[in-house]
């Protein structure tokens, strides 16, 4: 049982794996940015993890309770901050691969370099 | 009380998820995530009481009214699809 | 015990999503996948204590980024072209990796050790320190709103960026008044044509108006804050322009006013650390803004987080216009 | 409290909040008034802090009022303020001169975003400069590469998208690694503040996951430091990003993530890692060999200029990188003035670069040639650039290039190896540099009609500031006093954290 | 004024013309006074120091100090004083005869071709004066750079491909091999001032010694000891008041100044004598010296000849200098004049006879001496000094280096300089014979002499030639003093 509190790791490199393997590995642009999302997911769950106290709650004190154990308040900062910035930089993808498709009508890697190629 | 209903609501997640992987039409999907929305405000309703937090009940209402956006977002998504689907028929 | 029994449950789904997520070629399908996985994401988030991530993921990666991501397919192909089998060098770099990283994890403390690193060191003066300094219950936002206010204005100078990158990359809807006689003349349909979804839609809108604003007020007290606040409210402003039609929704909250939003709330975030840095404090100490320095905290949170609310939701509701509009 | 101990908050806070003031406006040429304004008062700023930290040393700066490690705290130190003259240096240069180079690419309705963008760069990369909080260094890692997006998706050629989008998939992978070391190093020492952590680190009991900390860290950083192998995405985003981004770019955003990269290695790393004293030199010097080799060799052999001076900074990297990795106080002071005296070379192409682009269709080397009798000001700004690249005495390349022999032969067999291949290359940049000044000065023009007889100077501002920075350049190479002192004392700074 | 001023002032002058000639180039007769008045200034200015550095003196000027004691700086000493002299006062004569040449030969660019010799000139006199190594490098950079326009003047698909080789041989062994070498002394060393009797001693010895030598020799480019020496040739495309001044006596009389320099004042005679890896020099620069003999003897056109007799006769000056002895060092630094005035001449004449007849090739030149009698007295005179016969000054310089062979028995020495002087013989006095003797070939245009200024230049160079056979006591007293430094 001891082992199983390692599984939330275990799950953050599998997950990291199966996002960075859809980036490098999918010549499909927008596959590689849901392949992003994933990556960076699972670094969210990394910090996560961190924060759990055994027996503790959230972060937001409680009145009248004198004795209770909170989680770690600043991973989850942190985690709101790199959710923010992974929005951001889907959005910005997304903009970037519809004027892609725009400009050269596909959006697989490969195609698009093969145009570039035949210039 | 609350462990064993947690525990259905899992269990019906796993059904959810199931069959939004197996598809096979695209309505069979749409209706599995919104399904799965709903158990997972189920399920974090049920947390909260299990965790003796009950003020995060609030959470549960924003699951509730996001997956409510998202679930149109895909309808509207499939009726425009639809439509240039058919507007593609009738031109050719 | 139990957070453990539910973690494993849902992280062993969460897996299962988002191998399948890869898999699938059908990109609609990849995308409602993802929508599942956020919400995984944030359940689990929420059985480790971590509410205010769990509503940020809920109400950004099961709403916005669905959307996002929806509007984005619209403009181009659903379907990803089959791949040629034989990438077994990623297959190998990744699973090497993998095993570099599980193996690492065995120097990890167990998942709720109190007695790990992470709980002796700064997060204790955080969590006893609050009350005292800020006055405030919820840590979280104590800690992003002023002990790191820095880096939230970080983050809502990264979300102003992302809005400027989507305005400078597609464009802002100008003038709307002849495109909904072109969206009618090419036959396009919105769902105010669906009576069930209009009905349920308009009454919903207010609710979830003031349930922004809840979120956004009430971040002090519970989970929440500006971002999610922010996210919430442009989630009903999208609402309304899915049910309505975006002219409407635009005719709501005009072009310029979204940009004036966007650039609004990061100057008045920035603004109150000048007032700070003019009052004789360090940049973003709100002590000096009033007698009371506990006081001075709370009002200086309350405006940073406004500035926050406005700017997210100024950011995601011209994106998402911005990637509506590109298709018509 | 007085103006001068707010410096460091204002160096961040000036471009920071001028940028959302310039979504607002109307009309590019305010904007580009305004932008040019924010990075003038930048660039005094830093002047001014390296004074500061030049006279009385290292300045700490708490943000909110709140001390380390509760608090963000802005560390500023030799090396920083070296980058920071660096990045301001850098984008007021640009900028000044830019304008009309800018306006031909950008069309005019959306000019107000892209410099709003410019100023988010430009404050992004700063903050990195002075930080010492290691999430601090992740968001504006990422404020400054979501609007260097931006700013290459500018390019006026639709490549540009393709190469943005190339960089933005590289440049998330490199942050997000960053993110998981950093995430790593804090669940071991429970604290985000460098001079915190460094303090902790030798206490952490096991040490695999700082290990891998290290690993994730590395790689990340030298993504976005274009170290070779992970160089793939800068040929292509120098390439196609408007030529004056590219000079910006060119002369800074490389080097922000090499000093990031060196700050951890040496605060953190170096030492502290039980069995990995020189986990650089093990490393880093092969790849930095590699990466000088590989580089001069493909400048040597592209046409497009663009891409001819990107490759030659994958090789210039890699001389930082060698320098850095003797981890002693000549091979660092090497490497930092290094970092110093190629941006100021490739600052100055680039620039050239750009204003013959304004005047000349197409930038392979046959487009430019005759260049030098049209535009003889423009093509002697870049002759002057080149020869600082190439190492010629009595330019800046010179200064750091000696002061990389110099510490490579301190170094025994190794450092004989190194001397070498910086040889080596070398002569590839005087082969390289001369293609390009020879096909300027020597190459047949066009045939009369053609593009190339209407060929005329670049406009003034242009050439002003191309000269500023090329005479900087020879400046630099005669009076190194400055980078080499600062140099020396970022040096001392990082061996001190070395036990 | 003070000494250090004089120096600034003989490094600026002609920047100062340079910028000036720049200025006025839209007025050709404008721009050629300001060249022969820069020209005529500076050789004022550079003599002035010469009473200075008899007694004794050695001025030094600071200019600046770059990093961990390396400075720009300079300071005159005789073997410096007697290069500058010889540089500032044959750019006079030079500048009369390239006026002549360039409105003769209606070539264009004039004024960037003054400019650039000003550049070069200035940068000569930083290679005279430089007080180290790395302001020596410095400035034997901007030579090689600021010759380069000079060299590629014509502009032409063939020109740019020999300027690129002159170009890529100087740079890249200055870079590659010199570089390298000057950082390895600073390395061990911790000075790179010029200093008597050497600063490498007790600190780089054994084999290392011979192979910082050959950093060193190699490296200077510009001394064109073999196979460095394919950029000479090449520079030949130049204009022949460039391959004059530049490749007679500027360019080339700087890389063996350095070589002598470097051999003086870095190595230090002494211990470089007892260091015996040091001793290929002697056959490197003995086998270039027959080897660029031989060379010279199958060669067709005149210049391409006197580019290779030139090789040759730079690697007299290494060996003598290898040889290692007071009396070859003085021989070293009175060849470096002897061969100037010599070579200057032939060049002056080779030009003289293109401008007047198009004729480049040695065939060509037969009967020519009847048209052009100045010009071919002149050309006679020098080759004699080439080949080192009295009463001219090849003879003088010969004769030192020999009797320095002689004080240590030097036999590889001796029997080169013996040898080379046979090959010289050979390739020059056909030549002559021809030019006054043999029959012009038919169908040759009609032509007297080239235009005045070439001729006065060369008839004076020539009597400079002849000159020096008498009265070089100056030059001796000034040299001396490297013998007395060297003891």
């Amino acid at each position: 049982m001891e082992l199983f509190g390692l599984f939330n790791y275990w799950v953050f490199a599998l997950l990291l794996m199966v996002g960075f393997y859809a980036v490098i590995s999918r010549p499909n642009l927008i596959k590689k940015l849901l392949g992003l999302s994933i990556f960076q997911a699972a670094v969210f769950l990394l910090y996560i993890t961190m924060d759990k106290v055994e027996g503790g709650t959230a972060p937001i004190i409680q009145k009248g309770v004198d004795d209770a154990i909170y989680s770690n308040p600043l991973p989850q900062v942190l985690i709101l901050t790199a959710i923010v910035v992974g929005i951001s930089t889907l959005a910005l993808g997304l903009a970037l691969v519809v004027r892609i498709y725009e400009a050269y009508g596909t959006i697989e890697e490969d195609e698009i370099q093969q145009q570039d190629l035949n210039r | 009380m609350f462990l064993a209903a947690a525990f259905a609501i899992l269990v019906t997640m796993i059904l959810a998820i199931a069959r939004a992987l197996v598809g096979p039409s695209v309505y069979d999907r749409v209706l599995a995530v919104n399904m799965f929305g709903t158990k997972t405000v189920l399920l974090l309703s049920v947390v909260t009481f299990l965790f003796g937090r009950p003020d995060f009940l609030d959470l549960a209402l924003a699951y509730a009214l996001i997956n409510f956006i998202g679930v149109l977002a895909v309808l509207q998504f499939f009726e425009n699809r639809h439509q240039d689907d058919a507007d593609r028929a009738e031109d050719t | 015990m139990i957070t453990i029994v539910f973690g494993v449950f849902l992280l062993t789904l969460l897996l299962i999503v988002a191998i399948a997520i890869v898999r699938e070629q059908d990109l609609f399908t990849a995308v409602t996948l993802m929508g599942i996985f956020s919400l995984l994401m944030a359940a689990n988030f929420f059985v480790l204590d971590a509410a205010d991530v769990a509503l940020t993921e809920a109400a950004v990666g099961a709403g916005i980024s669905t959307v996002l991501l929806l509007g984005a397919l619209a403009l181009t192909p659903g379907r990803e072209r089959s791949i040629p089998k034989g990438r077994w060098l990623a297959l190998v770099v990744v699973t090497l990796t993998t095993l570099v990283v599980v193996h690492a994890t065995f120097g990890n403390p167990r998942l709720g050790d109190p007695g790990a690193p992470v709980h002796q060191h700064v997060a204790p003066w955080y969590l006893e320190q609050t009350p005292e300094l800020i006055g405030i219950p919820n840590v979280v936002t104590a800690v992003l709103g002023s002990f790191r206010a820095y880096d939230t204005l970080g983050e809502v100078i990264v979300v102003l960026t992302a809005g400027i990158g989507v305005l400078f990359l597609l464009g802002l809807p100008g003038a709307v008044g002849e495109r909904r006689r072109e969206e009618l003349a090419l036959g396009r349909t919105y769902l105010s044509h669906h009576l069930v979804p209009q009905v349920v839609g308009r009454l919903l809108i207010p609710f979830i108006l003031l349930f922004a604003l809840y979120v956004q007020f009430h971040g002090e007290y519970g989970p929440g804050g500006g971002f999610q606040a922010g996210a919430i409210f442009a989630s009903a402003i999208i609402l309304y322009a899915l049910i309505e039609g975006e002219r409407e929704a635009l005719t709501v909250i005009s072009p310029r006013l979204l940009v004036w939003m966007m650039a609004g709330g990061a100057l008045l975030y920035g603004g109150v650390g000048v007032v700070t840095m003019l009052l004789g404090g360090n940049f973003l100490d709100y002590s000096v803004l009033a007698e009371d320095p506990v006081k001075g905290q709370q009002w200086g949170i309350i405006v940073i987080e406004l500035g926050v609310g406005i700017t997210v939701a100024g950011v995601l509701l011209a994106i998402y216009h911005a990637f509506a509009a590109r298709g018509r | 409290m007085s103006l001068a101990t707010q410096l460091p908050a204002l160096q961040v806070a000036v471009p920071l909040l001028t940028a959302p003031l310039l979504v607002l406006l109307r009309g590019p040429g305010l904007a580009w008034a305004a932008a040019c304004a924010a990075s003038v008062m930048a660039f005094v700023i830093a002047i001014s802090l390296t004074a500061s930290v030049m006279t009385t040393g290292a300045i700490s700066y708490a943000m909110g009022g709140w001390p380390g490690p509760y608090g963000i705290v802005l560390e500023i130190d030799a090396l920083g303020t070296l980058v920071l003259l660096l990045v301001t240096g850098a984008s007021t240069a640009a900028l000044l001169s830019g304008r009309a180079s800018l306006g031909l690419d950008i069309d005019a309705g959306r000019q107000h975003l892209f410099y709003a963008a410019w100023l988010i760069v430009l404050a992004g990369l700063s903050g990195i400069a002075i930080t010492g909080d290691a999430f601090n260094v992740f968001v504006f890692m990422e404020i400054s590469s979501l609007a260097t997006y931006i700013l290459i998706a500018a390019g006026p050629d639709r490549r540009a998208l393709t190469a943005t989008f190339k960089y933005l998939i590289m440049g998330t992978i490199g942050a997000t690694f960053y993110l998981i070391g950093v995430g790593l190093v804090y669940m071991m020492t429970g604290t985000l503040n460098f001079a915190d952590m460094e303090s902790r680190i030798a206490d952490v009991s096991d040490q695999r996951p700082i290990l891998v900390a290290a690993g994730f860290i590395s790689v990340g950083l030298a993504l976005k430091a274009a170290v070779f192998p992970l160089h793939l995405w800068l040929p292509g985003a120098y390439t196609y990003a408007p030529h004056v981004v590219t000079a910006f770019l060119a002369a800074c955003s490389t080097k922000v993530a090499i000093y990031v990269l060196l700050r951890f290695d040496f605060f953190l790393f170096q030492d502290n890692l039980v069995g990995h004293t020189m986990q650089f030199a093990v490393f880093l010097v092969p790849l930095a060999i590699l990466g000088i080799l590989v580089g001069s060799a493909v400048a040597m052999v592209e046409s497009n200029l663009k891409r001819l001076l990107a490759f030659s900074s994958v090789a210039q990297i890699g001389y930082i990188l060698l320098g850095a990795s003797f981890a002693n106080e000549a091979g660092l002071t090497a490497a930092v003035a290094h970092m110093f005296n190629h941006a100021l070379a490739k600052g100055a192409l680039f620039l050239a670069v750009a204003a013959i682009a304004m005047r000349v269709n197409g930038l392979r080397l046959q487009d430019i040639a005759g260049i030098g009798r049209r535009m003889p000001l423009t093509t002697a700004a870049l002759a002057v650039a080149g020869a600082s690249l190439v190492g010629v005495p009595g330019t800046a390349g010179f200064v750091s290039k000696w002061l990389l022999l110099q510490a490579a032969f301190a170094q025994g067999a190794l450092g004989i190896a190194a001397v070498v291949v910086v040889i080596a290359s070398s002569l590839a940049a005087v082969f390289y540099v001369w293609r390009i000044v020879e096909c300027a000065y020597f190459g047949n023009a066009q045939a009369p009609g053609d593009a190339a007889a209407v060929v005329t100077e670049a406009p003034l501002p242009m050439l002003l500031g191309l000269w500023l920075v090329v005479i900087a350049n020879v400046y630099f190479g005669l009076a190194p006093e400055l980078p080499v002192s600062l140099a020396e004392s970022a040096a001392a700074d990082l061996l001190r954290h070395v036990p | 004024m003070s000494p250090a001023d004089t120096i600034l002032l003989a490094l600026v002058l002609p920047l100062c013309g340079a910028v000036l000639i720049g200025l006025c180039g839209r007025w050709p007769n404008l721009r050629e006074t300001i060249t022969l008045l820069t020209a005529t200034a500076l050789a004022a200015v550079v003599w002035s120091l010469t009473p200075l550095i008899m007694d004794g003196g050695r001025p030094r000027l600071h200019i600046t100090e770059l990093f961990g004691g390396l400075e720009i700086a300079f300071s005159v000493e005789p073997l410096g004083m007697l290069f500058a002299a010889l540089a500032a006062t044959l750019w006079i004569v030079n500048s009369v005869y390239s006026i002549g040449y360039m409105r003769g030969n209606k070539e264009k660019h004039q004024t960037r071709f003054y400019i650039c010799f000003a550049i070069a000139i200035a940068a000569a006199l930083g290679v005279a004066f430089a007080d180290n190594m790395l302001t020596l490098f410095l400035c034997y950079e901007i030579l090689t750079l600021s010759t380069y326009p000079l060299v590629s003047h014509k502009g032409d698909a063939a020109t740019v491909r020999s300027a690129r080789v002159y170009l890529g041989i100087l740079l890249g062994s200055s870079i590659g091999l010199l570089l390298p070498a000057i950082i390895w002394t600073y390395v061990a060393t911790g000075t790179l001032t010029f200093t008597p009797g050497g600063i490498i001693d007790g600190f780089i010895d054994g084999p290392a010694v011979g192979l910082l030598l050959a950093l060193y020799v190699f490296g200077v480019g510009k001394a064109a000891v073999m196979p460095m020496h394919r950029w000479l040739p090449a520079a030949m495309v130049a204009p022949t008041p460039v391959s004059a001044l530049l490749h007679a006596v500027a360019v080339v009389k700087a890389g063996v100044f350095t070589v002598t320099k470097v051999i003086i004042y870095i190595f230090g005679v002494d211990e470089l004598f007892a260091e015996p890896s040091g001793e290929w020099l002697l056959y490197a620069a003995a086998f270039t010296i027959i080897a660029a003999s031989v060379i010279a003897l199958r060669q067709q056109n005149l210049k391409r000849m006197l580019a290779y007799s030139t090789i040759g006769q730079l690697s007299y000056v290494i060996l003598a200098a290898a040889v290692l002895t007071p009396l070859s060092e003085v021989g070293a630094a009175i060849h470096i004049v002897a061969h100037a005035l010599g070579k200057i001449t032939l060049f002056f004449a080779a030009g003289a006879i293109y401008t007047a007849s198009k004729k480049t090739e040695l065939h060509q030149l037969a009967g020519i001496g009847a048209r052009m009698p100045w010009t071919m007295a002149a050309f006679t005179i020098a080759a004699l000094s080439m080949i080192g016969v009295p009463p001219t000054g090849g003879f003088v310089s010969k004769w030192f280096i020999l009797a320095g062979a002689f004080q240590t028995d030097n036999y590889v020495a001796i029997f080169t300089i013996i040898l080379s002087t046979v090959l010289n013989a050979a390739y020059f006095l056909p030549i002559i014979f021809a030019a006054w003797f043999a029959k012009e070939a038919p169908g040759g245009k009609d032509h007297g002499e080239a235009p005045w200024p070439a001729v006065l230049a060369l008839s004076i160079t020539a009597l400079g030639t002849l000159a020096f056979f008498f009265f070089n006591q100056p030059v001796l007293e000034l040299e001396s003093q490297l013998m007395a430094r060297i003891e």
